[in-house]
């Protein structure tokens, strides 16, 4: 039986009727660490109603040495109707990463969103668990802000290879919530450690719902964590995108419905699904 | 006021743009007003629902996709039961695109959508033919043929033939269609190719191979559709790497009587919009009253008779 | 130290960098150091003087060109007196590419210049065959066969063969030239393509049609490069698009022995020397000793049985 | 019998092996009038040594507009191994051309070059005349810096529709030419007058060569006038190009060689060819 209750292909409405292709006008992109820079874009209000765990695909510049053509998705570090502001937090991977990377105050974006399902707060979830490394971040931190709007307690658990690329913690404390900080460096971020950190907070202070991003290993972990203790929890997936928009069919996933595997599209069905019906990949 | 409507045989079009088959669909209403197009044309169905191939399915080549979905199908029920109601709450013509592994299923599913709603129906017949030895129906004159008298005898609607661009035989095909009984052409499918991921030294695609669409198969599909318009009688609509109103302008002066947009839809999903207003700005300022006297209006008389000779260009 | 060289047949070359066909000349030597390159490769002659095509013979497409040159010649005594000469200078095997209009001639002008100086035969049958319908021999594996045998009875140097992507019979046509005697295959040559002027309605080239090289090339390439290697035992060396050390690596996994490096020299003259620097270091970093390792090591277990099928990819 | 004499096919050895590609780095890039614009670059002296006539292929940069893909033919405006300075002077027309105005101060460039045949000036020609109207002047400018360094006289007759597009006049001035010039405007440009004007320096001064480039209109002009009073010339010939070295075959033009036609490559043989062979097309 599925936990929470989601959208089905038939009857999805995503983003409310409220994607848009907007030229956006760059504020600051500015390097978070050695990998990652955040960038800071003037957008219009027509694509600042966002869900935390919602994306935008981007259309990243073309340069005499960098050429990519499809736009890439990046999920929503930050938005913020008031400011008319829209904030990326990304890699610098590959050729459109390297190409967003050069963009300077001024510059323009084009940008598509926002797009896809986000995550879900329940009524009754007043203990929030997140469990983010790496770009992971990007994805999870709205729902930071979100908890402290809806007044919900939030621990953060934040993993990295070392204290360096740690990213995101200030972020998160400035919105109230609890941060714990594991690294490769120290030995903390195993398996182990997470679940011993994870059981230990649900013995204590309880958890209504878990969140993470990505990750195989954590996928696991944080099933069979929800399933011993029938904890819901939610995940952001990553495939392949064209579209973005759900016409394409090429980033479909596969999901386990109640025994049946089923493919949903992570631009449109996801990119946020339910923890138990992911498949490890 | 200039006249942006064009005939597709017995159809006509209150403008020469419409997507592309597996390019669109009813969630780009999200984005786009679809009572602007000249026509909706669904992605290809088949009879069976079908899963569609592995992941990944797309990867980037420089300024240009490939993709091998492989035609995932909630089959033909789910088709007619929620996508043509969809599509019927528009006043535009809608183009519905299928496929099948045999000639006969082709003409089954063919039959099984001629339905009051559908104004035209493309028939993808660049899939494989599982009867001969796995080549798409539209590689030979002769299975196209086989595949397209079928299908004629299985509808009343217009049939559109989608022609694919692996074929070195891009003219017979053509004619072969024409005479079985084709309304029109839809010049041209993807091109089968690849890509592999140095780093994994894996194919970029699940699927091993798959076809190239966006700007790098415009100079082809071009071709095509120049050599089709030359060669038959019925209409011929563009379809390959249009992404600019220079891109349609070229295919009409070509002789196609409307385009479809692919992939350009997937980086700017508001273009075939644009390019609407693009195009009537450009009859406009030209004083071209109607679409129509642009159509096929290609100089190519000095070169006419080389046309012949020139299969390759080395 | 890398081992960078590798082997097509008999011949051995320094490194698997060469220059393709009609995209290189004595002239380029002002620029670079012909040296370094794996082989050098002549534009290809035929027996008579010819005169070539109408200008315009080359056009900008997106992100790649066309052209439509036509094999213009000084005749097969101005290059054996003049042109071999000048690269037996080098100590760099000649690859001497010829053509012809029907197999009887093709035969002619490979046994004249089955001369010292020439190490092997590059044959160009992507021209059109004008005893048979017009279709270049390379379209299909009949006509391949056909030219194919005649050409090996007319030399003993090893024979490369140059396949078309404008055939829709890759891997029969593949297999056709081996059968007959080809000693390697080079895939590919350029893909009929056509480009149209809006202002004036004039196709941009004298010609009409030309031949797409560059970048758009390379996926269509690199696939049909992948065929071959999967389906004939002689080399192949891959040819379409090559622009960075990337493309090359690739074309390695895919299965080819060697590359050739067209278009991208007009982009930039002393590419193929500094991608050598650049496969050098590839291989050196990832220590890989011999580039022989890279080859043909693609990853493609997993969807290995689905490449019969893929003929099309809708 | 050809007046000048010239490389045939076989011994050409241009730029006698000093064509080399490079980056360069943009100095300054500033309009001229509504289509021209004037490039200054600052390059190494390995292509610096120059012959007025000779062009350089250059390697436009691609920006999210415009992405020109084969380089782009243009004559040698000036150059000086002193400044170690190269300059273009460049309508703006198609892709390529748009792409160039983009640079600014500080940016990089990639050239090829020098590339071609330049101009002549035999040693007992002391009176030199130049015809020269939109972008031939472009073309035909170096020939002045030339001709003051070998001391000889010349005037430049320079053409344009109106004064406002008029450019170069005092460029030419400060390279000691004297300059008429010709405008659609007053009507002054039309060939009986131009005729005229050329007729009577014939009268006057004498001529002894004469140069031009690019229209048909002028080369028959000059052939005429050439013909009638065995004044030799030069014109520079424009085609399209993809290696501009000589190797594709693809910017040939005929020629009309004692007699005979032949087909010779703009970027080789040329771009300046003997007047009295070039044909009209
Ligand atoms: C819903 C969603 C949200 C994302 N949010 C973020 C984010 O907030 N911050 C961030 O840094 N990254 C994020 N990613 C991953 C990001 O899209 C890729 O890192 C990026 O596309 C890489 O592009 P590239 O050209 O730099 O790399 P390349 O490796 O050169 O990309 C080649 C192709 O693969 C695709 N690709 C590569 N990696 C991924 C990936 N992980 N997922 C999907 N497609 C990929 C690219 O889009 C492109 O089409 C997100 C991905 C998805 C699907
Ligand atoms: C030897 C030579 C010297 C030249 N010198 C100058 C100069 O000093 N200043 C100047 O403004 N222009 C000059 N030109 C013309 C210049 O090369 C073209 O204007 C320019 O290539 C146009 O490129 P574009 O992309 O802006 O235009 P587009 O029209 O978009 O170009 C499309 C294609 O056509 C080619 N092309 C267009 N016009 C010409 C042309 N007239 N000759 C050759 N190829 C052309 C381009 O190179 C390109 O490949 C010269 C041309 C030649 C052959
Ligand atoms: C993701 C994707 C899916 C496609 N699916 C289909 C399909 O189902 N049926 C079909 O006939 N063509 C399909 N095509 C081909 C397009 O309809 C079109 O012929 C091709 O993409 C060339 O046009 P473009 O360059 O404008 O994209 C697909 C193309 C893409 C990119
Ligand atoms: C200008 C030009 C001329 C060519 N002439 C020949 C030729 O004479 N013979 C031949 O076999 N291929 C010829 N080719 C094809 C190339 O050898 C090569 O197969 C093709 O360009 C693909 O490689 P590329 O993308 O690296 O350019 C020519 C290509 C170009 C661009
Ligand atoms: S990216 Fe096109 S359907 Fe998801
Ligand atoms: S441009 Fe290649 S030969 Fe002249």
């Amino acid at each position: 039986m599925s936990l929470i209750q989601r959208h089905t292909a038939g009857e999805v409405s995503p983003a409310n009727g409220t994607t848009h292709e907007v030229e956006t006008t760059v504020k600051s992109n500015t390097p978070v660490n050695g990998e990652y820079r955040l960038l800071t874009l003037d957008a219009p209000q027509s694509v600042l109603d966002c869900q935390p765990g919602q994306f935008f695909h981007i259309l990243c510049p073309v340069t005499t040495t960098e050429q990519p053509y499809l736009r890439r998705p990046m999920s929503i570090y930050g938005y913020s109707a008031e400011k008319g502001e829209l904030q990326f937090l990304y890699k610098v991977t590959g050729e459109g990463t390297r190409a967003l990377a050069t963009l300077a105050k001024g510059d323009r974006l084009n940008v598509l969103g926002p797009l896809g399902v986000g995550f879900t707060i329940q009524d009754d979830w007043q203990n929030l668990l997140l469990l983010a490394r790496g770009v992971g971040l990007a994805t999870l931190a709205p729902l930071a802000q979100e908890a402290q709007r809806l007044n919900r307690k939030l621990v953060a658990i934040c993993s990295a290879r070392n204290a360096d690329v740690l990213m995101s913690i200030d972020h998160f404390k400035s919105l109230g919530a609890e941060v714990i900080t594991v690294t490769d460096a120290d030995g903390t971020s195993d398996l182990e450690n997470l679940r011993a950190i994870i059981e230990g907070r649900i013995a204590d202070q309880g958890v209504d719902a878990m969140y993470t991003c990505g990750s195989n290993r954590m996928l696991k972990l944080l099933q069979e964590i929800g399933a011993t203790h029938n904890i819901p929890g939610e995940i952001a997936l990553e495939q392949q995108m064209a579209c973005g928009l759900g016409m394409c069919q090429c980033c479909v996933r596969s999901f386990n419905r109640e025994g049946t595997i089923t493919q949903e599209r992570v631009c449109r069905e996801g990119p946020v699904f339910g923890i138990e019906e992911a498949m490890a990949w | 006021m200039v006249n942006l409507s064009t005939k597709i045989g017995s159809l006509t079009l209150a403008n020469p743009i419409m997507p592309a088959s597996g390019t669109f669909s009813e969630d780009l209403s999200e984005v786009l007003d679809l009572h602007q197009l000249g026509a909706h044309v669904t992605k290809t169905i088949t009879a069976e629902k079908r899963g569609g191939n592995p992941t990944p399915r797309v990867c980037e080549v420089r300024g240009s996709m490939l993709n091998s979905i492989g035609i995932p199908s909630k089959g033909v029920q789910h088709f007619i039961d929620n996508t043509i109601p969809f599509y019927n709450a528009y006043d535009v013509p809608l183009v519905v695109s299928i496929s099948a592994n045999s000639a006969d299923e082709f003409a089954r599913i063919c039959e099984q959508v001629s339905v009051p709603g559908v104004a035209a129906i493309e028939v993808n017949i660049s899939c494989p033919n599982i009867e001969e030895d796995g080549k798409a129906f539209a590689m030979r004159p002769s299975t196209t043929t086989a595949v397209m008298e079928k299908l004629r005898s299985a509808s009343d609607l217009p049939l559109w033939a989608k022609l694919s661009p692996n074929t070195g035989e891009t003219i017979e095909v053509a004619l072969a269609a024409e005479e079985a009984g084709a309304d029109a052409l839809v010049v041209a499918n993807t091109l089968l190719s690849m890509a592999i991921d140095i780093h994994t030294r894996k194919p970029k695609l699940g699927n091993l191979m798959g076809g190239l669409s966006g700007p790098s198969l415009k100079p082809i599909a071009l071709r095509m559709a120049y050599q089709c318009a030359k060669s038959v009688q019925i209409p011929v609509i563009g379809c390959g790497g249009i992404s600019t109103v220079e891109d349609i302008v070229e295919y009409l002066i070509a002789g196609a009587t409307a385009v479809q947009v692919g992939t350009a839809t997937f980086i700017n999903p508001n273009i075939m919009v644009t390019l609407l207003g693009q195009l009537e700005t450009y009859l406009e300022t030209r004083n071209i009253a109607n679409l129509s006297d642009l159509v096929g209006s290609v100089r190519d008389e000095d070169a006419a008779d080389a046309v012949v000779f020139m299969e390759t260009a080395p």
